[in-house]
């Protein structure tokens, strides 16, 4: 038995808007998941046997809000599901499986650096519902970044669902600064890296924390299919820190967050 | 009140729908989602003589009505089965029957988990997954007419329990390979495992698997596996299990009429976890619509 | 400008889009709905010696990302083809190349349409049909060694002009019937032909398809149709034409890298008769996209 | 050549409505089709590459209507595929391709009995469209039968689409008359018959109008995938009515309306 419930439930779309390029913002009632999700956890959302088609597997994607019996969803278009997905409107159903997959942990942090990369950015609009932050007051810092403005995820609406002030970077300098997100990674104070986003990111973002000696998480992707480890599909190359012996691990019920020591990259 | 149960293997069936292997884990993996012991049965991950790491990733893709899978056969091995998955198996179900999915490179490496596995409880016999177009050589056993009978006379001598062996659609004539199990001592046939194929990533010039190449699987090879059960079921008397893109009770059903008498429900699981009991209480609704008292009458019941 | 243009066969075509055989007709009928010499060519639908009625309906039906088929090689035989569809060909298709695809159940009956269209216009080549599954015996040249080498050189005998082969997936080791083909005089192979498949009515407990079983196209095939294209290239030197589920320009990229020269599109012009010109379309635009300046250089190109 | 040009476009849904159990009306944008279809013809109805799943071919229906640039098809819903289309929504998009096959011929008649069985109703909505009729003022006479009355289409909408005054036969006697609607098939004074519907009605009115010696035109189906001709698929037995040569002849061009002598029933 596994440590927390899964539901699964046909659940009505309440919500569909863009906010992005190719970045639509979904929203979703499932009050069972609303209920249980916390940052880091994620969602297969599908369709089902009723029309499938394009997408056939259903797709993870992070939990990014929950508004009371709702759950957010940040969804960026890369393919054929995640545009059936953008396309949704109030009346369709989606089938959902969740709350999936590990937790960002706090241990006992004070000062907590969030790197999101694209929509990487998804589990940390989530970050009021982290219990344990909560408790502790720690301190949060939140980067993000994107290509150009036109992907950025509106400033105002991060700060409206988190109470955090994003620091946004661009690569094209079109919005708040310019360059890679890593290029604004300062970890003087820091005592726990969360990040999420492109691998080439987090592979920066984990260099540089285990290069400082800071705790670090990242929250990885792979393809899935079961998302509840009995296909043993989404398989990511990990060691033992302990005996350093190389295997694989389940991103989606050993992870998606990782300590970043644990992946061999 | 319909009855779906099915008399095969000398055992009955509560109904005739069970998980196919690799799939469902061994079973424990969806315990807190569905009720397992309602099922017909499960099939387990493969079991090979030892533990194997598996392919490295990509080892999943979506295809057409479909996936594509290389696992490379990643599992616990024949000592981590029978100390981490066979307790659960044998205490949790009572009414559901499991086979032990069985693959290996050497008639040797199908007899070691055999062997070491015929004095526990919790099962009920083996699937030899004799198929698998994931692991190079694996393939060799369901296409070769020679190994194939060799290998299943050796597993005839190793146990006395239903041995069940897993056939690859990969041949010009399946009902040979059928055959040829049935003259060996087979107790009855699997049809169908999945298709090699490949997907390419137009962009990056690679194919997306890891493996290069892969098994499909899902609603796709669905008529494929309609048309090998027939075939199989027209050629030998041994009890066939269906298998390939079923989702539903009608599905279950297209199997049934050519000629099986158990099915196994894999991708299918992954779009919706409750497919399998949805698909058993579906069986009911039709059978009870057609007014069909005993869904074992069906069984190879298609008018052809 | 992007040069789609390929050599094959001893000529230019001029991108690698060709319609598939049983799909388009015999060209004509698709004429008013697309520009079909702007295609890179076409195959007609089978040809065999006499004019054939063909199967009883249902003859196709829809099956999850694809469809099944048995016509039954209905087509009006040698004399008729002679008659009715080649001079249209002749006259109007200039820059598109044609293959003739030929059906028989005999080698004379390969022989006899092969010699009795030597000497006309109209066409480049044959693409022979081992492999159709929906009418008895027909399946018997591309799953049998013997009898395949047998054909191949017979026809090789009767033509000088290019003598491509249309393989059958449905054999455990498709390089090897590749490696026949070449050993014996091909001068191409095709790859895929469709999957036997069935698909049951379980209302009326029949199958649907009024020759029980079919041929299964389609999306739902391209993993496999990949697969084979990639194993046939790797295996002979012949150019391959790559087949099975194509519907854009990213799944013939697909088929390029895997090492075919040309493609063929079948069953998703059913979907759209504007897959063809709109798949050469795409063609352009991801080539100039990924600067890409002469398509010919991706045939094979997969790092795998 | 084709003796009618085909066109090919995607086509807007602008309007769709629940008519009866299990069947909807739709209208779609599609002007080139609504300037040429004539009573008998067809359209595929097809999602092209953008988002297939089921249905994946395109689904022959009779164009039921033609409404300034808009044609009007009446859909029941019996499979995946039609319940695909009666879904449909305005904003959504379909592939279409017609008009497709051949139409009724009036050839010099007074007097015409139009039999309809079910949807089958679709093609005599479309009579006012029907050239030869109008330029010959010939009377019409429309029968219409369904299992019951919750599955027939609003006598008020047929007169309001046709001008005729349909004589409704359920054979539950729910509405109308209480029977087949072959029951109703009086051919006194009538010198053409055109019928629409399941088999099992058309074989009857065929064998009815046979024994009468009235002319007879009936409009057949059968599982489709090109439309045009190309792919051999829709075969259905037929007679040489000259010859007496049984043979094969294809529903989406030779058809879908043939003489009732022509069919191997
Ligand atoms: C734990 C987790 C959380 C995620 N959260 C989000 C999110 O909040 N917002 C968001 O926009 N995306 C998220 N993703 C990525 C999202 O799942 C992929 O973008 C999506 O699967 C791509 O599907 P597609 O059909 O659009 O693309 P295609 O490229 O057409 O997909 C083809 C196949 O590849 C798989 N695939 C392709 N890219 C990825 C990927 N990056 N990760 C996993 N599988 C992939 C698909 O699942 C599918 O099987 C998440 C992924 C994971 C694993
Ligand atoms: C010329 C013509 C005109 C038609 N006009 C209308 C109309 O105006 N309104 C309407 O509601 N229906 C009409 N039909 C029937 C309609 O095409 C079928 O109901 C539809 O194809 C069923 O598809 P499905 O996916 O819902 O059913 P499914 O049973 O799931 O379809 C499975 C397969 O069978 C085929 N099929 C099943 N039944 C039929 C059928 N009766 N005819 C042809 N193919 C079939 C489908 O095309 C598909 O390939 C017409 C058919 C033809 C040939
Ligand atoms: C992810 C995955 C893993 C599989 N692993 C095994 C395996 O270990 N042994 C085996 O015999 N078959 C294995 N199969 C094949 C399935 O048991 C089944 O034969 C096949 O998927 C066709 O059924 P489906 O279309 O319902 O999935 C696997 C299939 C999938 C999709
Ligand atoms: C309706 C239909 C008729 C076909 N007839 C022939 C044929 O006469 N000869 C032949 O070699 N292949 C025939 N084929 C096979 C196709 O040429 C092609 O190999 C197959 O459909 C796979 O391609 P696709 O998935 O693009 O359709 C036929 C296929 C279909 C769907
Ligand atoms: S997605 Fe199936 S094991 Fe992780
Ligand atoms: S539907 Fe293709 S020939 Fe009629």
């Amino acid at each position: 038995m596994r440590a927390q419930q899964i539901f699964r439930a046909w659940s009505p779309v309440r919500a569909r808007q863009q906010v992005a390029e190719d970045t639509y913002w979904l929203e979703l009632e499932a009050a069972e998941i609303a209920a249980a999700a916390a940052p880091g956890q994620f969602v297969m959302v599908g369709f089902g046997m009723r029309g499938w088609g394009v997408p056939f597997l259903p797709r993870p994607n992070s939990v990014a809000a929950v508004l009371g019996e709702r759950i957010g969803l940040l969804i960026r278009v890369f393919g054929g599901g995640s545009r059936r997905l953008a396309g949704l409107r109030p009346e369709d159903e989606v089938l959902l499986l969740g709350p999936l997959g590990t937790r960002f942990q706090l241990g006992g942090a004070k000062a907590v650096l969030c790197v999101a990369g694209g929509v990487g950015l998804a589990p940390f609009l989530l970050l009021p519902r982290w219990e344990p932050l909560k408790r502790s007051g720690a301190e949060v810092r939140l980067l993000y970044g994107e290509r150009g403005a036109a992907a950025v995820f509106d400033p105002d609406k991060i700060r409206e669902l988190t109470g955090l002030d994003p620091e946004i970077w661009t690569e094209d300098g079109s919005l708040g600064r310019q360059g890679r997100v890593t290029a604004g990674l300062d970890l003087k104070g820091v005592d726990l890296v969360l990040a999420c986003g492109p691998p080439p990111m987090l592979k920066a973002v984990r260099a540089l924390a285990l290069e400082a000696g800071v705790p670090c998480q990242l929250a990885v992707e792979e393809h899935m299919a079961c998302g509840v480890g009995t296909c043993i599909g989404c398989a990511i190359e990990t060691v033992d820190p302990e005996t350093g012996e190389a295997g694989y691990s389940l991103v989606c019920s050993d992870g998606p967050v990782f300590a970043a020591e644990r992946l061999r990259w | 009140m319909v009855d779906l149960s099915m008399d095969v293997f000398g055992v009955e069936f509560q109904n005739p729908v069970m998980l196919a292997s690799g799939t469902c884990g061994y079973g424990e993996e969806y315990a807190d989602l569905i009720a397992v012991d309602e099922l017909g049965g499960i099939v387990t991950k493969a079991v090979t003589p030892e533990a194997r790491a598996g392919n490295p990733p990509v080892r999943i893709t979506e295809t057409p009505g479909g996936m594509i899978n290389a696992i490379g056969l990643a599992n616990v091995g024949l000592e981590g089965f029978k100390r981490e998955k066979l307790p659960w198996l044998r205490d949790n179900l009572r009414r559901a029957h499991v086979l032990v999915n069985v693959a290996g490179w050497s008639v040797d490496d199908f007899v070691k988990v055999v062997a070491g596995l015929d004095e526990q409880d919790g099962f009920l016999g083996y699937e030899i997954n004799v198929s698998c177009p994931n692991v190079e050589g694996g393939t060799m056993f369901g296409t070769d007419e020679l190994a194939l009978a060799q290998l299943v006379g050796a597993l005839r001598a190793a146990t006395q329990r239903p041995l069940v062996i897993k056939l690859t659609p990969n041949v010009a004539d399946i009902g040979l390979f059928a055959q040829i199990c049935e003259d060996n001592g087979a107790d009855g046939l699997s049809a169908i495992n999945t298709f090699p194929g490949m997907v390419i990533d137009v962009e990056a010039r690679r194919p997306v698997i890891g493996n290069v190449t892969g098994g499909i699987s899902g609603p796709a090879i669905r008529p494929m596996g309609v048309y090998a059960t027939w075939k199989v079921a027209s050629r030998v008397e041994l009890p066939v299990i269906g298998i390939g893109g079923i989702c539903n009770a009608r599905d279950t059903l297209e199997y049934i009429l050519a000629g099986a008498a158990l099915v196994q429900i894999g991708t299918a699981m992954f779009v919706d976890p409750y497919t399998a009991p949805e698909t058993i209480e579906g069986l009911r609704e039709i059978c009870a619509r057609q007014g069909v008292d005993k869904l074992a009458h069906l069984v190879g019941a298609l008018e052809a």
